[in-house]
């Protein structure tokens, strides 16, 4: 299952690269602009759920990395198969200034809501988004909360502890 | 008639947990639903950056209050997968036994929730009353109501207290024995069935297009449940089955939680039965200087409400580098809800709010 | 009902309604929702001190912050305490309300709730049992009785000084102040 | 004589009422394997929503709530309570009924200041909800009065007094049945509590109420109470000779309407007025049918 898939994938895309560090697992890393194509293709092939899109903040290699976790539904009732313990890791990288990337809405639906999560905690802007307003936070921050160069118990000193206390005005 | 605005929480009776759902109606109509999660955001998975691999465990069970035993669960098994770490089999049986009497109880909560909302007191009243006495069992083993932190990497904390699977038993034959008359009062109910058939009705193509998981995909008939699909714990040394119903709305997901947790008790007893004797945890390196290799894990449960999914990267430090869960309230509350509500009536949001099981801390993290 | 209370009710009417007539906002703020069931349900059943949860701020005279406060629900807070009427009482329960729990550090709560609205107590810890909110409404009696519940008091005392804390942590509020927050005359209403 | 019963009239309506709703909430705790509050809870209830500030929305916000009461006031000087009944020589059933639409009439008026969306869906849900339960209503009066040939409440009293309760009399017990279906949706419990149904729209037409606003809104609950009870024991419960039986008579009626609040979960509005044009109407024309038919 998990070679003919690798042989599958290395057959058909070319900027691609495989790694099958465990048995259920696949991680495939890809240029941006494979990514939509790449989606597409693994959900013909029935990883047709999308559990996760996360992303990773590499400071030092001054990167963002879009972690696309996809696993598969079943395709009866109840029957699992082996293709239901596999998850592929699909990762792209893109740089850290002005990052954007494509959106995926249009091949899986439920990728909304995490692209715009992401988009608020990590600063990257999906181009051909329907929605990208604030989803979690209230209060603006000059760099993305999620990103590691916002350190938040830096920003709780200069924000939160310096709001005075009214209890202590009042003696 | 004119369009209102209409604001379905964050302070509102019908509302469990802090969310909130901005309604355009009409009349008695919803013309359009805006999910407005983040109430209860709290940057968890920026915060785990910030603490040691072993100072997580009081972190990650407070993302979902209702069911926290999965959460810990979920991130044990993401440790030790990163660390390599084995688990003794007694403690597979004891872990899963502890989640099973969480599920029972979150379960509990949501028939309390979901009964409520309909109006029924009366089966919302004896529903809390019988969480409360899973809640004990649990206060019993671990010392605490809601947060139990039991689950550690390498096992469980602690083994059963000496006649603790007696009580177990007891207690679940004490709420087996109502059974009936929450079947009589509520499940079998005319009414409730008038309120609730054909309410939120999704088909499987849909369900499986929005990325559900959990009751929402299994009350369209299909088998999914990580538990038999990827079996962690001891899930696979027991014989038990997946219950599913057809239609696909909010009376079925109803009636798939009632028989997962019938199933689950069953579960329990099975396990119980089969338990070997044994240690219950591996040692682990000082906590305080426990360095995980570099690498990555995407791990995933089954909690009460769907796929618990955790992709976790290391980078070699005393810290996790980055966390993030994958709840299934995630694309429940902010995906199905949305497209549910759509011509709903406005006596439905909350119907088929709560019948998507949708938990906001497990949205807003 | 003793004689005692006979002279009490007779004596001051309003002050024995207080206390006896507790109705509570229901608001999950936080994680500590999930014991605010257990306490209104059959296990310990709340309404035999009359604290009952009520659908609107409005019918409501007690304010039970459950947990922790992110900034998004501070805005709701100080709204649905504001609709509130007065006499009006607040328990911030458990630890985070108190100084930020183990929120501490978060970007997204605020960590000292009585900064932005007056609190009449504090329940302690993380999750308090249910038993600690009786002790609370127990003791939110005492202080009704020696009038030193007196939170909204403070409230409209302080009120320049409040509104301004909430509008360092949310930016420009959007509602109009409840209380005026003129120059001098503040203060010397009371 | 008569000034003095239309002070103490209302009065002891009040008082039957507030622990009708005492009573409501003991008998409810029992049912939730609870203790439940004392029977004086929606007393102090009040006394502390009297000495709370309330928030007004303008004059029609007050005086919409004082025309609701006094509409129920005036209802309750018509019934015959036990004996004792002020206005019995004037007007009579037609007369209830008219009076009867001034309370949610008056809620109305007084939601429509408040502003709040809740509150004008609540109310339409009470109007569409009044619209299913007043057509069966009419039915059961005209049946009653037909079978009578009066209109005036104390002679149907008088008349049951002397042969037989209207209830387990040919064929006035179909209307009698269909009164005690839709009894429900007059007094807004569950089923019927879709115009305040706290966990959908917030309590509806209460919304907005607070401090005294909502005392009052409470006594027109309790008035409410007391009056769609006691209307059903003078039809079809042959009334009482006095005050204690009668009180008796009410207070099994307001038991039995308790279980079925208990056990029943909230319709959902079209729902309830499907419900309500079904059987009870049903029953009710069956009824006034068969006492025409009878008659003539």
């Amino acid at each position: 299952m998990i070679n003919s898939l690798r042989q599958k994938l290395e057959a058909t895309f070319k900027d691609i690269r495989i790694a099958i560090p465990e048995e259920s697992r696949i991680v495939v890393t890809a240029e941006n602009d494979g990514v939509p194509a790449i989606l597409r293709y693994l959900k013909d092939l029935g990883l047709d759920h999308l559990a996760l899109i996360s992303a990773v903040d590499w400071i030092e290699e001054n990167c963002l990395e879009l972690c696309f976790i996809l696993t598969s539904y079943m395709q009866n009732d109840d029957e699992v198969t082996g293709r239901q313990k596999l998850h592929i890791i699909l990762k792209t990288s893109i740089p850290r200034e002005k990052p954007k990337f494509k959106t995926v809405i249009g091949i899986f639906p439920n990728a909304e809501p995490y692209e715009r999560e992401i988009h608020e905690l990590f600063g990257i802007k999906f181009e051909g988004h329907p929605r990208l307003t604030p989803l979690l936070l209230e209060r603006e921050y000059q760099i993305p909360p999620f990103r590691k160069d916002f350190d938040t118990r830096k920003y709780v000193k200069e924000v939160f502890d310096k709001i005075p206390s009214v209890e202590i005005e009042e003696k | 008639m004119r369009e209102l605005e209409l604001y379905f929480g964050p302070q509102h009776l019908g509302m469990v947990g802090n969310f909130s759902i901005t309604l355009k109606v009409e009349g008695d109509r919803v013309l359009e639903a805006r999910a407005n999660p983040g109430y209860l955001h709290r940057g968890f998975e920026k915060l785990m950056e910030y603490r040691t691999w072993m100072q997580n465990f009081p972190m990650v069970c407070r993302i979902n209050v209702v069911e926290p035993d999965s959460m810990e669960m979920i991130y044990a098994m993401a440790v030790e997968k990163l660390a390599n770490i084995q688990v003794p089999e007694r403690a597979n049986y004891v872990r899963s036994i502890y989640l099973e009497l969480a599920r029972v109880g979150s379960h509990l909560f949501g028939l309390w929730a979901y009964a409520n909302m309909l109006g029924f007191d009366t089966v919302a009243q004896w529903a809390m009353y019988h969480r409360d006495l899973v809640l004990d069992l649990f206060e019993e083993l671990t010392g605490g109501r809601v947060y139990h932190i039991y689950i550690w990497p390498g096992g469980v904390r602690r083994d059963f207290p000496p006649g603790f699977e007696d009580k177990v038993v007891n207690t679940l034959h004490s709420i087996g024995g109502c059974v009936p008359d929450y079947d009589a009062t509520f499940f079998n109910n005319r009414l409730f069935y008038e309120r609730a058939n054909g309410i939120g009705k999704i088909s499987r193509e849909q369900a499986k297009q929005w990325g559900a998981t959990g009751q929402t995909l299994r009350a369209t008939g299909m088998k999914f449940d990580i538990r038999k699909v990827e079996p962690y714990a001891a899930y696979d040394k027991v014989d038990w089955d997946v219950p599913v119903r057809e239609n696909g709305d909010a009376y079925s997901r109803v009636w798939v939680i009632r028989d997962e947790m019938i199933e689950s008790v069953h579960m329990i007893f099975k396990l119980l039965d089969a338990m070997p004797e044994g240690p219950v945890y591996n040692r682990v390196p000082n906590p305080f200087k426990w360095k995980i290799p570099k690498g990555e894990a995407y791990v995933r449960c089954e909690s009460s409400r769907g796929e618990l999914g955790l992709y976790m990267v290391s980078s070699g430090g005393d810290k996790p580098y980055r966390v993030h869960f994958r709840t299934p309230s995630y694309p429940n509350g902010l995906i199905l809800l949305e497209k549910l509500l759509k011509n709903a009536s406005i006596a439905d949001v909350g119907n088929i709010m709560i019948s998507l099981y949708v938990v906001a801390p497990e949205i807003d993290r | 009902m003793d004689r005692n209370q006979i002279t009490k009710w007779l004596k001051a009417p309003a002050k024995m309604a207080n206390k006896y007539s507790l109705h509570a906002v229901y608001f999950c703020t936080g994680c500590g929702i999930i014991e605010v069931p257990p306490v209104i349900t059959s296990r310990w059943d709340a309404e035999r001190f009359g604290v009952v949860p009520v659908a609107t701020p409005r019918q409501a005279n007690l304010f039970l912050i459950t947990g922790y406060v992110s900034v998004k629900t501070l805005r709701a807070i100080i709204r649905t305490y504001e609709q509130m009427p007065e006499p009006k009482y607040t328990v911030g329960f458990g630890s985070c309300p108190v100084n930020g729990g183990m929120y501490w550090d978060s970007y997204n709560t605020i960590k000292h709730l009585d900064k932005y609205i007056p609190i009449d107590g504090w329940i302690a810890g993380c999750m308090p049992r249910p038993e600690a909110i009786f002790i609370a409404v127990t003791h939110l009696w005492t202080l009704i009785d020696k009038d030193m519940a007196n939170a909204y008091i403070r409230y409209r005392k302080n009120y320049k000084s409040y509104r301004r804390n909430q509008e360092l942590a949310l930016g420009k509020l959007e509602w109009p102040p409840l209380f005026p927050v003129g120059d001098e005359s503040q203060g010397n209403e009371q | 004589m008569r000034i003095v019963e239309i002070i103490v009239s209302p009065l002891l309506a009040l008082v039957v009422g507030i622990f009708f709703l005492g009573l409501a909430r003991k008998i409810m705790a029992r049912i939730h394997w609870r203790y439940g509050p004392p029977l004086v809870q929606p007393l102090i209830d009040m006394i502390r929503l009297f000495y709370q500030k309330g928030v007004s929305h303008g004059r029609m916000f007050d005086l919409g709530i004082i025309l609701s009461l006094a509409g129920s006031i005036v209802v309750v000087l018509f019934l015959p309570f036990g004996q004792m009944c002020p206005l019995s020589s004037s007007g009579g059933l037609l007369v209830i009924l008219y009076m009867m639409l001034l309370a949610p009439l008056g809620l109305a008026l007084s939601g429509g200041q408040g502003g709040n969306p809740n509150i004008s869906i609540g109310i339409s849900r009470k109007l569409i909800l009044s619209l299913g339960y007043e057509a069966p209503l009419l039915l059961v009066l005209l049946a009653v009065m037909t079978r009578y040939k009066t209109i005036s409440i104390v002679e149907v009293v008088n008349a049951q007094q002397s042969t037989s309760w209207s209830i387990i009399s040919f064929p006035l017990f179909l209307s009698g049945l269909s009164y005690f279906l839709i009894l429900p949706a007059i007094l807004g419990i569950r089923p019927f509590d879709v115009s305040s149904a706290p966990q959908e729209i917030s309590s509806g037409p209460m919304a907005e109420y607070g401090g005294k606003y909502l005392a009052l809104a409470k006594i027109e609950h309790a008035f409410v109470l007391f009056i769609s009870i006691a209307l059903f024991v003078n039809l079809f419960l042959g009334g009482a000779a006095n005050i204690v039986s009668f009180f008796m008579k009410m207070l099994a009626v307001f038991v039995l309407g308790l279980c079925v609040n208990a056990v029943f979960p909230r319709f959902r509005t079209e729902q309830a007025v499907k419900y309500l044009w079904k059987w009870p109407t049903l029953l009710a024309f069956v009824g006034l049918i068969i006492t025409i038919a009878i008659r003539s």
